[in-house]
């Protein structure tokens, strides 16, 4: 039990549409199992499409929605069982959530640095809001900014790619042993998206933190992660080593996204022929491989 | 005004469909006597051949939405056209859609250039069937009986493996991937000569969307037309376009065939786009640019890619690099590609 | 705070009118203090008299000077404004905050309440309370149970604001940086509820006076408190218009539609430049 | 189709609960008073002239029984509930010994008329002038009538009625100020008779379409300008679509969806304004017969028209809610 950061056992999530009279039910989650060892920090990315039940998931990790079954055992405290501020707080100590939007993450009304202060004085004890403003910098220098830069921001005076690197610092402010993204580069602009992928890679090599990588794209997915798990409608459909799954996938609906992936490969076959100007028939090239 | 509506099945094939010249499209404000201006579209030139789908890459500060409203017409103040000129092969003597008469827009709107819009799963009216959309966008150029028409319509629609039940539906009756085929087939019924494409796919989950992009291909053959294919996301680019330009900080840094652009990027931005690119199967790592985007009420003097470069030199900070063949059908805006004097 | 208020200032003519409009009556309701004739007692000065130097807006039938009873009339009316809206904030801002964070059944339950107090006509009501309390009935009584019924409309907007705020990612942002839910509410999320509680408080005094001045007006109400509705059910009573005592009825009647379109184009400017859009109109600082 | 079957349950219920709660609501209020309704509504009927000892005594009784003064509480609440639904109020002492019943019944019919045709009327010019200014932004004309509307909505329903009956009852004297039709003429079809109830009616429903008029005017033009941002509308207008059925079919005619919802929401304050404007021009609806009935102390009377206010509107905003589907093909999935 305790060598197991996370573990998740057959949770299932089923939501109500519709109310009194015509109730329906929407199987989110169907009874999803996976585990995360302790001690030994690792990148599993969490991989489908929109209605596969992944972001369910994430928020059941992250303790923001409850499992309708199942259980939900986080470095041996019952995410069911947990009651009261202090095991809250205990358990944010532990684990912290990165969001899609860098935009959305921060009040928009409110200076930047104001949550990342927070979260120094709140999860680690530090005393005053100078050694806070310390630690502060520190982790704005592990994702490349400083104080200087953020300090006294709001969020409209920052970029996109910024902010995400804001929320990580503040994430890891918390000294986190596991860090939940959900889809975290995919409103970052194409220039900018591998540092920020990157950074994850840094934060489990360096700082030891398991992230679990929430995503829609399988090559961000294969180029960061150790583990993958691929989600259809809910359920799990293949998981296991990300190379070994991505390169020779055998659930068809693991084959069917890995097809999907539109690739710059394909252009780069030599068969292509400069467009044909003389109109009516466009000289499209022959692609399909 | 020697405006004139030309057929697009004329005779004049050789004749580009659309010209950019030197665009120049800028958000302009004024209040409190203190006036700034956004320079979105700084100066942009390019062809669309006909019968291409000719891609337009570029990140969310590019200014390549702006790009898309201008050429659309769709100029609403702030936003203003400062300088420069779009000829339309089946509009030409205006220098933009702006500038056309409201008559010659209703004829020309639908029946020679139509939109797949950005977020198109919310283009259909919410409260009416999604024949009346048809009716009201194509009908008007089409004609004939209302029975024939419908006839048109769903055999159009099986061009997109759309059944004609989706007609007497309500579009939230349809999944996002059906609205999106109803659009693409909206968009496409009256066989335009041009279409602009903005982020059609951005929403889509991937199966669906190659699905998609496979019908906007095949639909773009059997009609001949030319495309204006926006999009930030590299792949799409790869897999649909013949000829794509690449925008930074609102201007053009390079184009070429998109198999070229892949096979030999020249600009130092470009190459990055390209050499970071994840792909399955390949462990090597990828780096992202540093910095940010410029912002575009205070850009960068000279090049605005500059402050981000690698290979920036002095040059670079002083003078605007303008487009250069660099090689057949290649162009390039960077010093140290096309050599110092830049003009 | 004072940044919203100074953009409004700046930008929003209906913004600038609605605060003369509600000053003038303000400082109308202030000169009370300074009356030299208790507002009850009548026969002080000549009945009747028109406008005049000596008494601005005219003297009535019952011999009270019209510009101190309309000073104290609308005194009266607006402090029965403020109380309404008070109360009736405190149960919209409750019923609105826990329906919008509790969502689920809590919030289904409250909400057909809500919409039950939307829709049943409240008037046939208080004068079903009239006609039972009669003479006890008090100016505190009337303002306490239209504030019963006053709130609902606005803790729907309030619970819809709520809803969007805690679906935004900063409220989990938020959490997850320790914040404790009493500081999520007060700092994070009051900045965005206050401007909705201002502009439908504003809206809430012009509901609930122009009740209160239709149930004066009716006599239903405490008529011995003068109030503009009380004022001008006096002069119903003694037949002013046919009488040709104009003054005794346009004088009030001016004061109150002044505070009225002053309170709603407070309520309407504020509106307004809460919504995202229509700021960006004004200010001009587009994209 | 279940979905839509689903939909008016929640309707039905909904109307249920109001109607619960407005009786709820009514009988607590008669029940909060400290003093002895009955026999103060008697004293009340006995000053205005001689009335025999026994017809007192039977009021007594009556009234009595409509207070549920006799028994526990709990009886007491059941024989109010009994009387409601059952409809019967007793006899009017005002009018006695005409049934409440039959008083409502008379007066209903007024104010049904008077309410739905103005509201109609105001909803119907609202929305349109409303979503007219929305789109035409620029437009002089409606500008001016923006300001126009924003003076006009804050007013309360007695001011302006005050000042209609003013201007046109004194300063400009060429419309009836008072009744619902002539005196003398008899309450059948006859041309005469239909004309009268029409030439009475100008002016209470002029001051309810005012009143209106401003409020679903500003209302749709704010609706109208945020229907304008939408993509089926951009994309419309970038396809060329005819303007005139843009600003129909997709800009108006989505902007009514929430205009519906807003009609249904304020039926309520929408009557109580009626009730004012019957009052202030003699209108011999539910309004005037309320008024009436607190001036002459008849209790049965006044519980009789609250509780049949509250009933008809609750059935007026179902009757709107049923509707809506026919504007919302959404509501069917919610």
């Amino acid at each position: 039990m305790n060598d197991l950061l996370l573990d998740v056992m057959e949770v299932s999530k089923t939501f109500a549409r519709g109310r009194l009279l015509s109730r329906e039910k929407i199987v989110a989650v169907n009874k999803v199992s996976m585990q995360l060892a302790a001690g030994q920090p690792e990148i599993l990315a969490i991989i489908g499409e929109s209605g596969s039940g992944k972001t369910t998931l994430a928020r059941m990790i992250l303790n923001m929605e409850t499992p309708t079954s199942g259980r939900l055992v986080l470095d041996g405290t019952d995410l069911a069982a947990m009651g009261g501020n202090a095991a809250r707080l205990a358990f944010m100590h532990k684990v912290q959530p990165i969001f899609q939007n860098p935009f959305e993450s921060f009040n928009p009304l409110k200076r930047v640095e104001r949550y990342l202060l927070m979260t120094r004085l709140r999860f680690t004890g530090a005393a005053g809001e100078s050694t806070a403003a310390v630690a502060v910098d520190a982790a704005l220098h592990k994702v490349g900014l400083s104080l200087k830069e953020v300090g006294g921001r709001y969020p409209h005076e920052l970029s996109g790619g910024q902010l995400q690197r804001v929320a990580i610092a503040r994430a890891l402010l918390a000294e986190p042993k596991l860090i939940v993204a959900d889809e975290p580069v995919s409103m970052i602009d194409a220039s900018l998206r591998m540092s920020i992928v990157n950074l994850f890679r840094t934060l489990r090599d360096e700082l030891g933190i398991s992230i679990i990588y929430v995503t829609h794209d399988l090559a961000t997915a294969y180029y960061i992660s150790d583990r993958i798990m691929i989600m259809q409608k809910g359920s799990v459909v293949e998981s296991g080593d990300a190379r070994t799954v991505l390169k020779a996938p055998r659930h068809p609906y693991t084959r069917q996204l890995r097809e999907a992936v539109l690739l710059p490969e394909v252009a780069s076959a030599p068969a292509i022929v400069t467009p044909n100007m003389n109109g009516l028939s466009p000289g499209a090239p022959e692609r399909r491989a | 005004m020697h405006a004139s509506v030309e057929q697009p099945h004329g005779d004049q094939e050789a004749q580009p469909l659309l010209v950019v010249r030197d665009l120049q499209a800028y958000y302009r404000t004024s209040h409190a006597g203190v006036r700034r201006g956004i320079r979105a579209v700084d100066g942009v030139s390019f062809t669309v051949r006909r019968g291409e789908i000719y891609g337009l890459a570029g990140e969310s500060s590019s200014g390549k939405t702006t790009l898309i409203k201008s050429i659309a017409g769709a100029i609403k103040p702030p936003l203003e056209i400062v300088g420069g000129s779009m000829e339309f092969a089946f509009l030409s003597g205006y220098g933009g859609l702006h500038r056309a008469a409201r008559a010659e827009l209703e004829r020309i709107r639908w029946r020679h250039l139509s939109y797949i819009m950005q977020g198109s799963m919310n283009v259909l009216n919410p409260v009416r069937r999604v024949r009346s959309s048809f009716v009201d966008f194509a009908y008007p150029h089409i004609g004939g009986s209302l029975k024939q028409f419908e006839q048109l319509v769903v055999a159009h629609l099986a061009r997109v493996k759309l059944d004609p039940s989706v007609l007497t539906a309500f579009p939230h009756e349809l999944s996002g991937g059906m609205r999106q085929r109803a659009a693409l087939a909206l968009a496409t019924i009256c066989r335009p000569g041009f279409i602009i494409a903005d982020e059609p796919t951005t929403a889509l989950d991937v199966v669906v969307q190659k699905e998609v992009l496979g019908m906007i291909r095949g639909i773009q053959r059997e009609t001949g037309s030319s495309v204006l294919f926006v999009t930030h996301d590299m792949g799409v680019h790869a897999h649909i376009t013949d000829r794509l330009a690449i925008m930074y900080a609102g201007r053009l840094v390079e184009e070429a065939a998109t198999a070229e652009i892949f096979r030999n990027p020249l600009h130092p931005y470009t190459k990055n786009l390209i050499s970071s690119l994840p792909r399955i199967g390949e462990d090597a790592p990828r780096a992202g640019l540093a910095g940010a985007p410029p912002n575009l009420a205070d850009p960068p003097s000279g090049c605005r890619f500059h402050p981000r470069c690698p290979l920036a030199s002095e040059i670079c900070c002083r003078e605007v690099p303008v487009m250069r063949e660099a090689s057949s059908g290649h162009r390039v805006a960077c010093f140290a590609v096309n050599g110092g004097d830049g003009a | 705070m004072v940044a919203f208020i100074r953009e409004l200032l700046r930008y929003r003519t209906e913004f600038r009118i609605g605060l003369a409009l509600v000053a003038v009556v303000l400082l109308l309701s202030m000169m009370a203090s300074f009356s030299p004739y208790p507002p009850d007692s009548v026969y002080v000065v000549p009945p009747d008299l028109p406008p005049s130097l000596t008494y601005w807006f005219g003297t009535t039938s019952r011999g009270q000077d019209v510009f101190w009873q309309v000073s104290f009339a609308i005194r009266n009316t607006l402090l029965f404004g403020g109380t309404v809206a008070l109360v009736s904030r405190l149960v919209a801002l409750a019923v609105g905050l826990v329906s919008g964070y509790k969502g689920g059944w809590v919030d289904r339950a409250l909400m057909s309440v809500n919409d039950t107090f939307i829709v049943i006509p409240l008037l046939p009501i208080l004068v079903l309370f009239y006609f039972v309390m009669r003479d006890r009935i008090s100016w505190l009584m009337l303002a306490l149970i239209m504030a019963c019924f006053g709130w609902a409309y606005d803790a729907r907007l309030i619970r819809s604001v709520v809803m969007s705020l805690r679906q935004r990612e900063f409220t989990q942002t938020s959490l997850f940086s320790g914040m404790t839910t009493r500081q999520i509410l007060t700092e994070e999320h009051l900045p965005y509820v206050v401007p909705i509680l201002f502009s439908t408080t504003m809206n809430n005094m012009v509901w609930s006076i122009g009740l209160e001045v239709t149930l004066a007006v009716l006599g239903f109400t405490d008529i011995n408190t003068p109030t503009i509705g009380g004022m001008i059910y006096w002069a119903n009573q003694h037949t002013a218009m046919v009488a040709g005592i104009w003054w005794w009825i346009a004088f009030p009647t001016i004061a109150v539609i002044m505070a009225f379109i002053g309170l709603f184009l407070l309520a309407v400017s504020v509106n307004a430049h809460i919504d995202p859009r229509s700021r960006l109109w004004s200010t001009g600082e587009a994209s | 189709m279940s979905g839509y079957a689903g939909y008016v349950g929640r309707r039905l219920a909904q109307f249920l609960l109001v109607v619960f709660i407005g009786i709820n609501i009514a009988y607590v209020v008669t029940h909060a008073s400290p003093i002895d309704p009955v026999e103060q509504s008697i004293s009340a009927v006995t000053s205005f002239g001689n009335t025999a000892p026994d017809a007192i005594e039977q009021m007594r009784k009556s009234l009595r029984e409509l207070y549920g003064l006799g028994g526990t509480p709990v009886q007491q609440y059941l024989t109010f509930w009994k009387r409601i639904l059952s409809a019967d109020f007793g006899p009017s002492l005002s009018a006695f010994p005409t049934p409440v019943g039959t008083l409502i019944g008379r007066a209903l019919p007024w104010t049904a008329g008077l309410l739905t045709v103005s509201t109609l009327i105001a909803w119907v010019l609202g929305n349109l002038l409303g979503g007219l200014a929305g789109y035409y932004r620029q437009s002089r004309g409606l500008k001016l009538m923006g300001v126009i509307a924003m003076g006009l909505h804050p007013i309360p329903y007695y001011i302006l009625a005050m000042l209609l009956l003013i201007l046109f009852g004194f300063i400009w004297p060429v419309l009836p100020i008072s009744g619902g039709a002539t005196m003398n003429l008899p309450q059948t079809l006859t041309p005469e008779f239909v004309f009268s109830v029409l030439q009475h009616a100008v002016l209470p429903a002029l001051s309810l379409i005012l009143i209106g008029v401003g409020s679903w005017f500003l209302g749709m033009r704010s609706l109208v300008s945020n229907v304008l941002a939408e993509d089926y509308v951009v994309y419309a207008e970038l396809a060329g679509v005819n303007s005139w059925r843009i600003l129909t079919s997709y800009v108006m005619r989505n902007a009514l969806v929430p205009q519906v919802t807003g009609l249904a929401m304020s039926l309520g304050g929408i009557f109580n304004g009626a009730v004012i404007t019957e009052k202030v021009f003699g209108y011999p609806g539910l309004g005037s017969l309320l008024v009436d009935a607190v001036y002459a102390g008849d209790y049965g009377l006044v519980l009789g028209v609250t509780t049949i206010s509250i009933l008809s509107v609750s059935v007026g905003v179902l009757a709107i809610d049923l509707l809506y589907p026919l504007l919302d093909p959404r509501v069917k999935v919610s």
